[in-house]
């Protein structure tokens, strides 16, 4: 019994990610932290993923669990480029400035 | 044994993770980047569990490595001062936010899962492995991904090749 | 379907359609700068598509029927989704598409001195309206007809929004929402009747086919969404606060377009598309129709007499005579649909003209206040005649073409007070639950309308229409008066010019047209004959039915029931004297009382009492027809 | 000649004249556009008497012509030609008009010989020529009134021909417009014959449809539609309630007072009743109204006549009065008289009104017969011509308005049909015209004693001026003074046999059915009698008060009752109540519905108001979109929730 790990574990364990990442997205202004609290939020999703192949035993979830890690460093890249680019202009990384919604 | 390994990765990961949004240490975005990859190495450790090897392997190489390289890169080239980082505020969106958040949608889940409580999934310290034992192996996600999955991989390469380029017209001075 | 049995025939009406289109397009490429030879080719392109549709013309066969099915031009256009491009005319149409045509000249005329900035733009925007206007003419695709149909709305826009007045924008985006939003309305209708067969066809004649199946509910939600569509179109009161907006701000062609097509688009859509479509809910919504007109009528005509500007008072006499028009329609007799498209093209005719007019004064004196001018019959005799000649037909004087039109559309509005009708319109129960209360007011219990009450209302409607002949006069000579008569005060007005040549070339053909419908409408009445008759009869079959059970014998003129000549007097054919059947000389029953008797069966048949003056004994040729009357039913 | 090029020249004739002088209005010589107008209509004249000639060799049951030009409207149960059709009457009216037509041509030739409008004049007259022979030889209702607004529209381009006086622009957009409100009844009758008639308006066949079928048509129907004509017929005549516009359209050229306001246009609504004497048979009731309302607006207008000042509104309220006579003939049904005393009318009422023109004509505009007199010495023609036409109207024995005045008070009082509740109503008809004859006479002898005799009172430096009109203007007098002695002889009753009675007795033969004579013959004389005292009585008392040793009296009683004088003088004052009650009214309807309906209500609460709603609305949920990403997210995830929530029920 104890090598055995039932399946809801792992998906409390990605909600409960998935929360703090959200609750993180909701909360900080530092667009930084914002953005790694995303980065945790895909991450659940990704252990959701893997969980959920395991479960099937089939590794396509694998597979998308690889293409969501490649997504994730696009928007890294280009999100972190624009903070960059933001940062020039305003001087502040802070979210809530950032409502204008075009430049 | 497994569940014993879940539970200190687990409980690692979610401490850590809770310092990446909340992070005890102050407002400095190097904290949470630091406890970012602490998450990611635990929630590799559970990928382990998972028997999902490539993907654990992974994490650590592309996300770890790479996307928090990056990370510490911009924390460091912007170089945030404590005026320029600021007090948190909290405002009414955010408590409606928490409130639904911890109440409305974690609840939800919750009672989703415990609804759907389904079979344990055997990990492979026992006995009773996958049925293919090469599972989660680079041999065997790769063959998905070349043959099944080539199309999305060759689309994620494009998306890769305009994030690259996205990111050098966004981030430059002047092109 | 069929349609490949249609027999292949130079694509006349395509060529006509797009002419202006492909004008458009070439024009793109002559340079800016050379404003002669950019004028010299929209008028050459407009010319060319008047001489053009002058084969259609020739080509039309007034004695065939059918639902715009002359002339047509099929293609299969969008497959998937059952799409055709499908173009046709019938005599409904055939005189709208010549009046465009006809205008499209003029209007480029009209306009040679007066824009000053953007000419390419200019006469590119007026040649794509142009097309759009000849493609919703003629389309005969419910999708096809919603593509033109928005087609015309962008160079209007343009038109009124670049070359316009002072506040051209807001009169530019008045209209186009205040348009937009209803043609949105339709074209919910148009989906949902293709929706609702299957997905199979946006044609009209197929959709008239199935539009059997509708129910009287569904038939009523539909014609309200066209209805909302073509009544902002028209205008109808109290959608029409549009038009004076826009009308003042356009520039001469645009006002001129406006006016003179445009405006035709929604009576033409409630023709076109809510008669045969929808026929149950025009029955039932017609006194409502009638009454919004004749309001307008009234409205509109008392409105424009107290405008300062001449401009926004023709703008006003323009809701007053659609008005006229939307009566004819919703009268549905032969006598008053004729009518009413006739008015269309006076309407055209004289409000565009008139429309022109003001451009000439405005050209030069650039104020379109009336008390601006005063006096200008003695300064510029020649514009003074052509704007009487205008101002005379749009006031309905006999001998004009405004007279045709109106008096038919109040005569055979009358001539409903006295057909009688089968008292049913819809099915029985269909209506009852939604309109319950509303219904027992206007119909009777059985959800028809009673012979009565229809004799009331469009005799009522055809009595106040009446009225707008003379507020028509008051506010129409009013402006006459003031602008052209009097003593010539102000010092600008003593340098107009009069009409030039070129001026000539726009106002005599109007004045021509104007005596040409006024003195032979037979011309024009007769293409469009045989398009209406099947119309009419289509929305209210029970004409047909009386028309088939009479004996064509006794349809002649022929009063006199003695036709020997040997009857000494003129006695009863009912009842002939004694000394006439003695000598055994036969008398037929005229007609007129042939129609009396009809609507003595009728009223027995419903049970309603039509104040007759005397009780008679059916003759035996009526008894037999009434027979035959309720077996063919 | 073909009947149809007969017919159709005699009408077509002077509308040729109209268009080449209105073409090259300002192209051709005077002494051209003259010809051109003035033998038009003169050869339409003689075409007039070769029809009637023609007509006349007809036997007497069968006297029509017809005439088809073409198919005008055929549409549904509508067909309408353009035909014309001359029968007695018909070819009566044909003959007044081109011959007294004709006279009005030349005698405008002269009169208005200085204008500069010259063909254009010409033009509208000829135009008129056309428009009231379309209306009286048109073989249907729909030609007529295509003839009846005709001659509306040319009396509204005369009354304004000089348009630059802003009053007489008026006052002709006043007479288009009160004819039309005629006009519209007149459509609304058109509209509901139609359907009783079958879509057909030819006369010929209304004749046989009436006169066949009493029996069928709803009686109601009928007499609305007869009620309907009568209106219209009160707008183009000038009976009351429409009068209102003959006095003001004195404004337009004498010579057109004369041809268009007395001898011929505002004749049409008689002649329009006369021709549909066989439906009107069918309504008695409404006859009754029509013989009322020509009583009272004879009567009415001659006591407005009494004291005007002007000499063409002393006549022009003279032409009302006497078209109330023929009313009030043609609502007894004596359709004869009424026609007889159309034609004297026509011949007397133009004489005088070219008799004023000559005085005025003279006197360079001025028309206050205050400052005349004593005009008899330098205009004698005039004054001889005038004087004559003076007896004729106003009854003096042997004179053409003797004879035909005598014949509609005989009537009146003899007369009875179905619509009359008690046969007083004649009685009492009588009477009325009785007074209005005596006021008749009175102001017309005041107005030649007043112009022609005694010593003239203008200014001095004018009286040297004073000079008889050319012979083209005097021809037309003399020609008209003695229609209007010998007019009266075609009726005159020797041993039973009446020229004009006989004459037009198979198209009155329907109408008069019904009418039936109260009282003998020999009561003519007696009614004779009444009113040659009558007339003498007037006449007697016009030569005391402005001749003989009364002429202080006037001046007295208008210092002895001024209100009544002023409210008299001032016509009753019906001018400024119509202003108030109607005019007033749909200008207050128009500035109502312009400020506050449409302005307002429609414009601004109905469409801007949409608008606003709608940009409130974008303004409130815009609101949601602050660009602010968390709150983004929280809508998101309340939304999630939600969803999550009613899914998993």
């Amino acid at each position: 019994m104890i090598n055995t790990i039932p399946i809801h574990y792992f998906l409390l364990l990605s909600a409960m990610l998935f929360t703090i990442g959200m609750l993180g997205v909701i909360f900080r202004r530092n667009a930084l932290i914002v953005f790694m609290s995303i980065e945790l939020m895909l991450n659940a999703v990704n252990l959701t993923l893997v969980t959920f192949s395991r479960f099937r035993g089939d590794s396509s979830g694998h597979v998308i669990a690889f293409l969501v890690m490649a997504v994730a460093a696009a928007e890294a890249a280009v999100g972190l480029a624009i903070i960059i680019n933001i940062f020039r202009h305003k001087k502040v990384v802070n979210i809530d400035t950032m409502d204008r919604m075009k430049y | 044994m497994a569940l014993i390994l879940f539970f200190v990765f687990a409980i690692a990961a979610v401490l850590s993770g809770i310092c990446v949004a909340f992070s005890p240490f102050g407002n400095n975005p190097v904290y949470s980047a630091i406890a970012l990859i602490m998450t990611l190495f635990f929630l590799a450790c559970e990928f382990v569990l998972l028997h999902a090897t490539f993907i654990a392997v992974l994490q650590i190489l592309v996300y770890a490595g790479a996307i928090m390289v990056l990370f510490t890169f911009v924390i460091m080239l912007l170089n945030l001062s404590k005026e320029e980082i600021g007090e948190e505020r909290l405002t009414l969106t955010k408590v409606v936010g928490l409130v639904v958040v911890l109440i409305g949608l974690t609840y939800q889940i919750g009672r989703v899962i415990w609804a759907h409580k389904v079979a344990p999934v055997t990990l492979h310290l026992t006995d009773g492995g996958p049925s293919n034992p090469a599972f989660g192996t680079i041999q065997d996600v790769g063959v998905k991904l070349f043959q099944d999955f080539l199309v999305p991989f060759e689309v994620t390469s494009i998306l890769l090749l305009v994030a690259i380029v996205g990111a050098v017209v966004l981030a430059k001075r002047k092109i | 379907m069929g349609l490949e049995q249609i027999p292949s025939h130079f694509p006349i009406l395509t060529l006509v359609t797009f002419l202006p289109l492909a004008g458009a397009l070439a024009m793109l490429v002559i340079p800016k700068a050379n404003e002669g030879v950019l004028k010299g080719f929209a008028l050459g392109t407009t010319t060319l598509t008047f001489v053009a549709s002058l084969f259609i013309l020739r080509k039309f066969d007034p004695s065939l029927g059918g639902i715009q099915a002359q002339l047509a031009d099929y293609a299969s256009w969008l497959k998937f989704f059952q799409i055709r491009y499908f173009l046709g005319i019938d005599g409904i149409s055939l005189w709208l598409v010549m009046l465009t045509t006809f205008l499209g000249p003029i209007v480029i005329l009209s306009s040679y001195t007066a824009i000053k900035q953007r000419l390419k733009e200019f006469l590119i925007a007026l040649l794509v309206l142009q097309t759009g206007m000849l493609g919703a003419f003629t389309a005969l695709d419910l999708f096809l007809f919603y593509i033109f149909w928005e087609l015309m709305l962008i160079p209007m826009y343009l038109l009124i929004g670049i070359w316009g007045g002072k506040d051209r924008i807001y009169a530019t985006v008045k209209f186009f929402i205040y348009t937009m939003a209803g043609s949105v309305l339709m074209l919910v209708g148009i989906l949902y009747l293709y929706v609702k067969f299957g997905g199979e066809t946006f044609l009209l004649p197929d959709l008239i086919k199935k539009a059997g199946e509708l129910s009287v509910v569904e038939q009523t939600w539909l014609f309200i969404g066209f209805g909302i569509a073509f009544a902002i179109k028209v205008p109808l009161f109290p959608f029409h606060t549009w038009l004076p907006d826009a009308h003042t701000e356009a520039p001469t062609a645009g006002s001129v377009v406006l006016a003179g097509v445009l405006l035709k688009l929604g009576t033409y859509g409630f023709v076109r598309f809510g008669m045969p479509l929808f026929p149950d809910a025009l029955r039932m919504l017609a006194p409502v129709i009638m009454a919004l007109s004749v309001w307008g009528i009234i409205y509109g005509a008392a409105i424009s007499w107290v405008q300062k500007d001449v401009k926004r008072l023709v703008a006003y006499s323009s809701v007053s005579h659609l008005g006229f028009v939307m009566v004819g329609v919703a009268a549905m007799t032969e006598e008053a649909l004729t009518g009413a498209i006739l008015q269309m093209v006076n309407h055209g005719i004289c409000t565009g003209g008139l429309f022109i007019a003001i451009g000439f004064l405005y050209e030069q004196r650039h104020t379109r206040l009336i008390e601006d001018f005063g006096g200008l019959a003695k300064q510029i005799p020649k514009f003074a005649v052509f704007l009487m000649i205008l101002t005379l037909g749009s006031i309905g004087l006999p001998g004009t073409n405004g007279f045709i039109g109106e008096f038919l559309i109040i005569a055979g509005t009358f001539q409903g007070t006295f057909t009688p009708r089968a008292p049913v319109i819809g099915r029985p129960g269909d209506f009852v639950d939604m309109a319950q209360p509303f219904a027992h007011g206007l119909f009777g219990s059985d959800g028809g309308m009673s012979v009565f009450t229809f004799k009331i209302i469009s005799g009522v409607a055809g009595g106040l229409a009446a009225l707008g002949v003379l507020l028509g006069a008051i506010y129409m000579l009013s402006m006459y008066r003031r602008v052209m008569f009097g003593p010539l005060r102000s010092r600008a007005n003593r340098e107009l010019r009069d009409l030039n040549l070129r001026d000539m070339f726009v106002a005599v053909p109007l004045v021509l047209l104007v005596f040409w419908i006024g003195l032979y409408p037979n011309f024009f009445i007769g293409k469009m004959r045989k398009s209406v008759s099947e119309l009419t009869e289509y929305v209210r079959p029970e004409v047909r039915r009386r028309a088939d059970s009479l004996d064509p014998g006794l349809l002649r003129r022929t009063l006199c029931a003695d036709l020997s000549g040997k009857c000494p007097a003129e006695c009863n054919p009912v009842n002939p004297s004694k000394a006439c059947i003695k000598k055994g000389i036969k008398h037929r029953v005229p007609r007129v009382t042939m129609r009396t008797l009809h609507m003595m069966v009728d009223a027995e048949r419903s049970h309603r009492r039509i104040r007759l003056p005397l009780r008679l004994e059916l003759p035996k040729a009526l008894r037999t027809t009434r027979t035959t009357r309720k077996g063919g039913k | 000649m073909s009947n149809t090029a007969l017919l159709s020249s005699i009408v077509l004739l002077p509308l040729l004249g109209a268009l080449i002088n209105g073409l090259f209005a300002g192209r051709l010589p005077r002494r051209v556009v003259e010809v051109i107008a003035c033998s038009t209509v003169i050869v339409s004249f003689l075409f007039s008497l070769k029809a009637f000639l023609q007509l006349m060799a007809l036997p007497v049951g069968a006297r029509e012509i017809h005439a088809h030009l073409y198919n005008w409207v055929a549409v549904g149960n509508f067909r309408f030609d353009v035909a014309f059709y001359l029968d007695p009457l018909s070819s009566m009216m044909s003959l007044i008009i081109t011959g007294v037509g004709g006279l009005i041509h030349v005698y405008s030739a002269g009169y208005m010989s200085h204008d500069p409008s010259y063909g254009r004049y010409f033009s509208y007259l000829n135009l008129f020529t056309f428009s009231m022979l379309s209306l009286v030889l048109g073989n249907n209702i729909l030609l007529m009134f295509l003839g009846w607004e005709g001659v509306g529209l040319c009396s509204y381009l005369l009354i304004g021909f000089w348009f630059t006086d802003v009053q007489k622009a008026k006052a002709g957009k006043k007479a288009f417009i009160v004819n039309r409100i005629g006009d519209l009844a007149f459509i609304v009758g058109v509209g509901l014959l139609l359907g009783l008639a079958d879509g057909n308006l030819d006369f010929t066949y209304l004749r046989k449809v009436t006169a066949l079928r009493t029996l069928y048509l709803d009686p109601m129907m009928v007499k609305g539609i007869c009620l309907a004509f009568f209106i219209g017929a009160t707008g183009k005549s000038a009976q009351i309630p429409l009068y209102v516009w003959l006095p003001d359209a004195m404004a337009g050229p004498t010579p057109v007072s004369a041809l268009i306001h007395a001898a011929t246009m505002v004749t049409a609504g008689i002649y329009m009743i006369a021709r549909l004497n066989f439906m009107y048979a069918l309504a008695p009731e409404v006859l009754t109204l029509i013989a009322g309302v020509g009583a009272a607006t004879a009567l009415f207008a001659a006591t407005i006549g009494i004291v005007q000042r002007d000499i063409k509104k002393v006549l022009a309220y003279s032409t009302v009065s006497q078209l109330g006579y023929m009313f009030l003939a043609v609502g007894m049904g004596a359709y004869t008289a009424a026609m007889f005393h159309l034609m004297t009318h026509a011949f007397f009422k133009a004489c005088l009104f070219l008799g004023s023109g000559s005085v005025i004509h003279s006197l360079h505009g001025e028309q206050d017969i205050i400052k005349m007199g004593g005009l008899r010495k330098k205009m004698p023609v005039t004054a001889l011509t005038f004087l004559t036409a003076t007896m004729a109207i106003s009854g003096v024995p042997l004179f053409a308005g003797f004879f035909s005045k005598d014949e509609i008070l005989w009537k009146a009082f003899t007369n009875a049909h179905a619509g009359m509740t008690t046969v007083y109503w004649g009685k009492i008809f009588f009477v009325v015209g009785l007074i209005a004859a005596l006021c008749t006479a009175f102001y017309m002898f005041r107005l030649y004693f007043l112009t022609f005799e005694g010593e003239y009172r203008g200014p001095k430096e004018t009286e040297k001026t004073i000079h008889e009109s050319p012979v083209s203007m005097t021809l037309a007098l003399v020609v008209l003074a003695f229609l209007s002695v010998v007019g009266g002889y075609v009726q005159i009753g020797f041993a039973h046999v009446h020229l004009l009675e006989d004459w037009l007795a198979p198209v009155f033969a329907v109408g008069s059915l019904n009418v039936v004579e109260t009282m003998g013959h020999s009561w003519e004389y007696a009614t004779m009698a009444m009113s040659v005292a009558i007339a003498g009585v007037g006449i007697g008392a016009a030569y005391y008060l402005y001749m003989g040793a009364g002429t202080k009296i006037p001046a007295r009683m208008m210092e002895a009752a001024p209100r009544l004088y002023n409210f008299v003088w001032n016509k009753y004052k019906i001018d400024e109540l119509y202003q108030v009650v109607f005019v007033g009214t749909y200008r207050s309807f128009a500035h109502f519905s312009h400020r506050f309906a449409d302005a307002f209500v429609i414009d601004f609460l109905g469409v801007r108001g949409t608008g606003a709603l709608a940009q409130g609305i974008g303004r409130v949920i815009g609101r949601l979109q602050n660009g602010d990403v968390q709150r983004y997210l929280v809508v998101f995830v309340v939304g999630l929730t939600l969803i999550l929530y009613l899914w998993l029920q």
